[in-house]
């Protein structure tokens, strides 16, 4: 892997380059402005904000409920996860107990979310390296979940997955059989991917030593979720500090070691496998009765401020809720997970080159909504 | 006279004009092909609207691309934005004058069929003697090997020429790499032709599968190895994934060709593809005993003989590409380094240890 | 019909020559050298030296071009393009030119009547130019094993000079 | 199955290769390959030693001329088809390059020691500069002369350039490239026609085939003339010498010294075996045209080498002024000429060497020290560099009892037997004048008022002291004795 | 058959361009490149004698011609690459640091 020497035999001076905001892989419109010597990253300036909705203002004029598809729309990618987030904080904040059934289909959707999500990290990971048939295979069973998104919310994408107390109504008639069936395929699809990926040595060439951060650096830029992970930390909030019912589920959390591309790249194949395990422990023990509790129809948490951390799919995602007691929060401040990721971008390029700046954004998994609100 | 002007004119223009016209529909059946292939593999289905199955698609893009609107960026260098598509187009196309489609004397019956009526019969014995006029290649020189090499060699100027003449800087990066790329990849590949040309002593294509059979070997046979190395750097020097570096479209965009549009864009597309035929064409001729069937010299294998030898050709042809399409379905992008590492470290060294024990397995 | 073709190549290469010389950036001499070095491999083909001609184009076109193409690009040329060209020079230069070229075309010409005696050379007459790839190669083995040998030595220096020069401090 | 199978393969059996006539370049060329291999796994702060390795290899070389020594007299006959010499004129060029060789690598491993540089590649360029320039001593037809001078050319061009960090190392480096590839391309049109004129490319058929060719020789006339373009422009001969003073003054000192010695005498003799093996029978017109050069560069090198400030440049032009002398022996085209010539360039390689080595030593790292003003003073700061320089500026200026004096008196002296006067008049003129500008430097480095300390305090390794010595007391000895060189360079005249 | 003297004579026309250009043109590439013109004017007339003396050792000569340039063009261009890592200009008038 020590190849960069020699690779900078025949540079010159350095060359600006914009990459992006429309340039094929990155994700969305981050812009990222790069210095390069030949083609050897000097230097990396992200310049964000090209998909600023002022989500976060616009909650302020809006009643708690009325917020919630806006939440939707910030990491569009893990609508169902990000919404979930919100809905606990206000939860929390009203006291409101969320029958069992409906908790657990909630964990249900969020970890189908998680695969769903994973699932099209990987699938344009891949095709950033250069993989193009991963690419459709990941959209295909990502397509049976988004079937089963449809079925219980009546969306693909921007779901409005759940309401405050739990959810809009119970699963629909088949939902569980088509479910069963998706999770008993499913590990085999894993393994094809990992057949044209994991012991693939271009993939392992283009990955292995690729924009390494340590554990403890990793903790210091505020990474979260699979970038942590992959570097070695064990951290992961629904283990460390569980909400919603994760601590009744039996699930592993995977941990890399060199906290390098393919650490990351492991760490979240391993993720989707776990997911598929929760999912399943949530199907067997499925309880009846309302997917509801009681909620009023109007949402008007006392005043105060509350904090709502949940692991979404790209890493922690928080919601810091201020209320004055009225009937629309007096603030909202997201922390969105790749935001924070993001910044560590220039460190983890500097010094590669210009293929890998193209792998570790990939990496990092950034949604560009998410990133810009 | 007049037998000369129809051996010299007359049949090679016939012949050309047939390559051309074969050669470009071929093309965009290619891209068809590639497209159809890659999207099984990728369990789609692909083209389906344009005819059945989509087998009207290549004519439809072709349309396309020709009344697209033609974009000259202000800041290009226009004479040369115009050229390099040229540049990269016509010596694919050139290259096929000294590929052998079929042995001499191929088009020996035809030719006499046809030309007894015009002509008393001494002449059309001149002609029909000539080898190129009856054989299956529009000539054959004694240097063909070098030609095809030499004359692909300029085939890269349009790519790097085009990079530059865009005035941008993706398409800067992508010219930059393909010369490095192409220039490293044209060593190793010319000492894998080179163990072949020791064992057949020729540098003619026409001899070389005259050699194979006369051998009874087809030279894949006693040379794997090289036949791998040219196949590897065939895919480099076409800008194949996994060495599609310079139009790389994660990384840079388009590479060199990010600023061209409509026709010349398909130009530049056009040539990729022949290039790709004209690779599998060497490797086929080389390695793969041309228009030979397998084995030509077994006595139990000769029904194979009643397929003609143009179909042996072409269905070698055909099965290399197969193998171009699936490689692209399959493998991820090397990243510029390694490709450089590989070719240098990995590719050549290989490259020469064969082709010194080959010589010195000639030698003993 | 040679001297067709001969004046054609002729044509071409002189064109293409002086607008090397005289085109406004490297980049387009480059092209236009290109062109010229192509219609010489021509010439190369019309003196029967079909070996040397093909290898013209390799080594030529497909090499020295390309590497001259890969520095053009590297150190980024179209910033200089608004340099200034020594117009001031050129007319002494055409003058130059054109009495170089006079001169030196009669001296050549005058020395080029010895080839109508035929005497010179007649003792190392090779054989039949037929497969001209292979008596190349015979003698580039034999009489010339010695300057081959030593070429690879001179490759080997200028590939060393050229990493030398170009790897940065360690 | 068609086996290929070369003729040479049949052939092989009445080749005539005669190895040990290439034996000193065989051996550098591998030594400076193994430097090369060894070069990744050596420290950087050890790179210097490498020049150990080089010294080893040089040493061989030569005892492997010693060993042969009695196969050199072959006269007249070139092995490989007719392409290297084995004759005593090589084995004294060649046994005068490996010392020049030597002393460079020292030189250099000075050089690299104080500019702090990990550059073991330096040597390796060296030993290979050196091997073409053997060649060229060697060679037996113009292919082998221009293969040989490119391998000097390239590695010169490289040695040059070396100093990156510096521009005007990079300018110099350029200015030499491209006048030396300008130069080249005049050198091989007039080989063009030298193989157009006669047929081939040996010195020994050439000078059979001319006098047969009864038509004037255009030609070859104006091949000489295009051959003398492009080695003058090698030898640094006015009116192509221009070139010279900027790359000698920006290239690395030890680069200097071997542009100024190796490669200067290289293509010097190489023309004298073009001249006097190939094309004696044109002898009329190159005398005419070597004159006038010989003139125009005594002239203009000692004149300009009067108003330089820089110790480098001056040395410069001094070396200009001395090709000049050397052309002397050219001219005259006789025996003692030659011998002349032979005897110059030991006598050239001694002083300049030396000289140079004194300067790099004073110049300290990055050269600070090479302007003239600097040497004020230095007899009393340090004695036995500025005794040895004062001695070699006085061989240098042809001052009597020294090695310059002896070789000059040579040169005229076989002028004057081919009855050049003006020539000979012209060029004690010459160097009248040169004595002025090497006696300054003198002058400046005893009675020049002592100031306060300028310089850093010069530490000079054992090594260097004892080439330094023995440059000196060979300069003095030849001075005093010509005799045991100029029978050897005798023995070597006869081709 | 053409004569000997109309390749000659193109062959010195060709020379004579690449001489004018090095000395008329500024920039070290394009000098760079009218030294190869040269070298090819060279080529031609090694090519032509060859013909004409009815031996191949022209031919011979072109390919060590052909590989002497390539090696120069190595070094050559390595050298213009540093310079212009120094240096913002390849105009050789504009390398004088040093006086003549």
């Amino acid at each position: 892997m020590n190849t960069l020497e020699e690779s900078t035999v025949l540079d010159t001076k350095v060359l600006e380059m914009n990459m992006g905001p429309q340039h094929p892989s990155t994700h969305g419109v981050l812009r990222v402005k790069l210095k390069l010597d030949g083609e050897k990253v000097v230097d990396a300036e992200c310049i964000i904000g090209y998909l600023h909705r002022g989500i976060e203002k616009i909650s302020e004029n809006r009643s708690y409920i009325e917020c919630v598809p806006y939440y939707d729309r910030t990491d569009y990618i893990a609508a169902v996860a990000n919404v979930y987030g919100f809905l606990l904080g206000v939860e929390k904040m009203m006291g409101i107990e969320v029958p069992e059934r409906g908790r657990y289909i909630r964990i249900m959707m969020v970890e189908f979310n998680r695969i769903a999500s994973h699932l099209l990290w990987l699938a344009t990971h891949a095709i950033d390296i250069g993989a193009m048939t991963v690419f459709l295979y990941c959209f295909r069973e990502r397509e049976e979940i988004l079937k089963l998104f449809e079925a219980l919310f009546g969306a693909r994408l921007t779901t409005h997955a759940f309401r405050v107390g739990g959810l809009w109504k119970d699963l629909p008639p088949g939902f569980e059989q088509a479910a069963h069936k998706f999770l008993d395929e499913f590990p085999a699809r894993v393994d094809e991917y990992e057949q044209l990926l994991t012991h693939n040595r271009i993939w392992l060439a283009r990955t292995k030593g690729i924009g390494v951060i340590s554990g403890k650096e990793a903790i210091q830029w505020g990474l979260t979720g699979p970038p942590l992970r992959g570097s070695g930390v064990d951290y992961d909030l629904r283990k460390a500090r569980p909400y919603g019912g994760y601590e009744e589920f039996e699930f592993d959390v995977p941990l890399g070691e060199n906290g390098d591309t393919y650490d990351r790249y492991v760490a979240r194949i391993e993720e989707m496998r776990q997911s598929r395990l929760i999912i399943q422990q949530v199907l067997k023990r499925l309880p009846g009765g309302p997917v509801r509790g009681k909620a009023p129809k109007i949402v008007k948490p006392p005043a105060g401020e509350y904090y709502s951390g949940t692991e979404s799919p790209r890493g922690e995602l928080g919601y810091y809720i201020v209320s004055d007691g009225s009937a629309q929060p007096f603030r909202v401040k997201i922390r969105p997970p790749t935001f924070i990721g993001l910044q560590a971008l220039r460190r983890l390029v500097k010094g590669h080159l210009m293929a890998d700046v193209i792998a570790i954004i990939g990496t990092l998994d950034i949604v560009l909504g998410e990133v810009d609100r | 006279m007049i037998e000369n002007l129809i051996i010299y004119f007359l049949i090679p223009f016939i012949k050309i004009g047939a390559i051309v016209l074969i050669l470009s529909g071929a093309i965009a059946y290619l891209t068809l092909l590639e497209r159809k292939l890659i999207a099984h593999i990728q369990v789609r289905l692909g083209p389906m609207r344009v005819g059945w199955h989509g087998l009207l698609q290549p004519i439809a893009d072709g349309l396309k691309f020709v009344l697209k609107e033609d974009i000259v960026p202000s800041k290009a260098d226009a004479l040369i934005f115009t050229l390099a598509p040229m540049i990269s187009l016509i010596p694919a196309f050139v290259v096929f004058s000294v590929v052998p489609f079929g042995p001499p004397g191929m088009f020996e019956g035809l030719l006499r069929g046809i030309l007894s009526r015009f002509l008393e019969s001494a002449s059309v014995e001149r002609i029909v003697s000539n080898p190129i006029a009856s054989g299956g290649f529009v000539t054959d020189i004694n240097i063909a090997v070098l030609f095809v090499l030499s004359v692909s060699s300029v085939g890269i100027l349009g790519v790097i020429l085009g990079g530059w003449a865009s005035n941008s800087k993706y398409p800067l990066l992508g010219a930059l790499r393909s010369s490095a790329q192409m220039v490293s990849y044209e060593v190793a590949m010319g000492f894998a032709i080179i163990s072949v040309l020791l064992y057949a002593g020729s540098l003619s294509l026409v001899e070389i599968v005259q050699q194979q059979q006369a051998g009874g070997w087809w030279y894949f046979f006693i040379q794997p190895v090289a036949f791998f190395l040219l196949l590897v750097c065939g895919m480099a020097e076409t800008n194949r994934l996994p060495f599609d570096l310079p139009e790389a479209e994660t990384e840079l965009v388009g590479g060199f060709h990010t600023e061209y549009s409509g026709f010349r864009f398909s130009l530049f597309f056009l040539a990729e593809y022949a290039n790709m035929i004209t690779v599998s064409a060497l490797a086929v001729t080389l390695f793969w005993g041309g228009w030979l069937p397998p084995f030509p010299n077994v006595p139990w294998l000769g029904f194979l003989g009643i397929i003609p030898p143009v179909a042996w050709f072409l269905i070698k042809v055909f099965l290399i590409l197969y193998l171009f399409i699936w490689v692209r379905g399959t493998l991820p992008r090397f990243r510029f380094d390694q490709l450089m590492n590989y070719g240098w470290k990995v590719f050549l060294p290989i490259a020469l240890g064969h082709v010194i024990l080959y010589a010195a397995i000639l030698a003993i | 019909m040679e001297l067709i073709f001969f004046y054609i190549l002729a044509g071409i290469l002189v064109t293409f020559s002086i607008l090397t010389v005289t085109a406004p950036n490297p980049i387009r001499s480059a092209v236009y050298l290109i062109s010229a070095l192509l219609s010489m491999a021509g010439l190369f083909f019309l003196l029967e030296a079909e070996f040397v001609g093909a290898v013209q184009v390799l080594v030529y076109v497909g090499g020295i071009m390309v590497l001259f193409l890969f520095v053009i690009m590297l150190v980024n040329v179209r910033e200089m393009e608004t340099q200034r060209r020594a117009s001031r020079h050129w007319k002494t230069a055409v003058v130059l030119g054109v009495v170089l070229s006079s001169e030196l075309i009669f001296l050549v010409v005058r020395g080029a009547d010895i080839f109508s005696t035929e005497g010179i050379g007649s003792n190392l007459i090779v054989e039949a130019q037929t497969r001209n790839t292979e008596s190349v190669g015979s003698l580039l083995y034999s009489t010339y094993l010695l300057p081959f040998e030593i070429a690879s030595i001179l490759l080997l220096v200028a590939m060393v000079g050229a990493v030398v020069l170009t790897m940065k401090e360690k | 199955m068609n086996r290929f199978v070369p003729q040479m393969f049949t052939e092989w059996g009445t080749v005539d290769l005669n190895y040990s006539a290439l034996l000193p370049e065989i051996i550098l060329s591998l030594t400076g390959i193994m430097i090369m291999l060894v070069i990744p796994f050596v420290p950087t702060a050890r790179h210097v030693s490498l020049g150990y390795p080089a010294l080893a290899g040089i040493a061989v070389a030569f005892l492997s001329l010693v060993a042969t020594r009695a196969t050199w007299d072959q006269r007249g006959e070139a092995f490989f088809y007719g392409m290297v010499f084995q004759d005593p004129f090589a084995l004294f060029l060649k046994v005068l390059f490996l010392f020049a060789t030597a002393a460079l690598v020292l030189i250099a491993m000075n050089y690299l020691d104080q500019e702090d540089r990990a550059q073991g590649e330096f040597y390796a360029l060296l030993l290979f500069a050196t091997v073409g320039m053997c060649l060229m001593a060697a060679s037996a037809d113009l292919i082998m002369t221009f293969l040989g001078l490119e391998i000097l050319s390239i590695s010169t061009y490289v040695l040059a350039g070396l100093k990156e960090r510096e521009r005007k190392s990079n300018e110099s480096a350029i200015k030499y490239f491209l006048l030396g590839a300008f130069s080249t391309a005049f050198m091989l049109y007039g080989i063009a026609f030298v193989y157009g004129a006669t047929g081939s490319t040996q010195y020994l058929i050439i000078a059979k085939v001319i006098p047969t060719s009864e038509s004037e020789p255009f030609l070859l006339l104006l091949a000489l003339g295009l051959m003398l373009v492009g080695f003058g422009f090698k030898i640094a001969l006015a009116p192509f010498h221009i070139w010279a003073p900027d790359v000698y003054e920006g290239a690395p000192l030890p680069v200097t010294a071997l542009l100024a010695v190796g490669s200067k005498a290289a293509a010097l003799v190489a023309l004298v075996r073009i001249l006097f093996q190939a094309l004696p029978a044109l002898s009329p017109e190159w005398q005419v045209l070597l004159w006038m050069s010989a003139v125009l560069t005594m002239s203009i090198g000692n004149i300009a080498a009067l108003t330089q400030t820089n110790i480098k440049r001056m040395l410069a032009y001094s070396s200009i002024a001395h090709a000049g002398y050397l052309l002397l022996g050219l001219t005259a085209h006789n025996e003692l000429g030659t011998q002349g010539i032979l005897y110059y360039l030991v006598a050239y390689a001694l002083m300049t060497m030396g000289a140079f080595a004194v300067v790099q030593i004073v110049g300290g790292r990055d050269e600070q020290y090479i302007q003239i003003e600097d040497y004020r003073g230095l007899g009393y700061r340090h004695p036995f560099l500025s005794v040895t320089l004062s001695v070699f500026l006085i061989s240098l200026a042809g001052i009597p009892a020294t090695a310059g004096f002896m070789g000059k008196f040579f040169l005229f002296a076989a002028a004057l037997e081919s009855e050049l006067y003006g020539l000979v008049f012209l060029a004690i003129l010459a160097s009248a004048i040169g004595i002025y500008y090497y006696l300054k430097v003198i002058v400046l480095m005893y009675m020049g008022d002592f100031q306060e300390e300028t310089g850093t305090l010069i530490t000079i390794p054992l090594s260097l002291r004892i080439v330094i010595a023995i440059m000196v007391l060979g300069t003095i000895y030849l001075g005093i004795l010509p005799g045991t060189l100029l029978h050897l360079a005798s023995e070597a005249v006869n081709f | 058959m053409i004569p000997v003297t109309h390749y000659l004579a193109l062959a010195a026309i060709l020379f004579v361009i690449g001489t004018c250009g090095v000395i008329l043109q500024r920039n070290v590439l394009t000098m760079f490149m009218c030294i190869e013109l040269m070298l090819n004017a060279v080529n031609l007339t090694f090519i032509t004698f060859s013909r004409f003396l009815n031996q191949l050792d022209g031919q011979i000569f072109v390919l060590f011609v052909m590989t002497v340039a390539a090696a120069e063009a190595a070094v050559g261009l390595a050298l213009i690459v540093i310079l212009s890592r120094r240096a913002d200009s390849l105009d050789v008038d504009q390398a004088n640091t040093m006086k003549w």
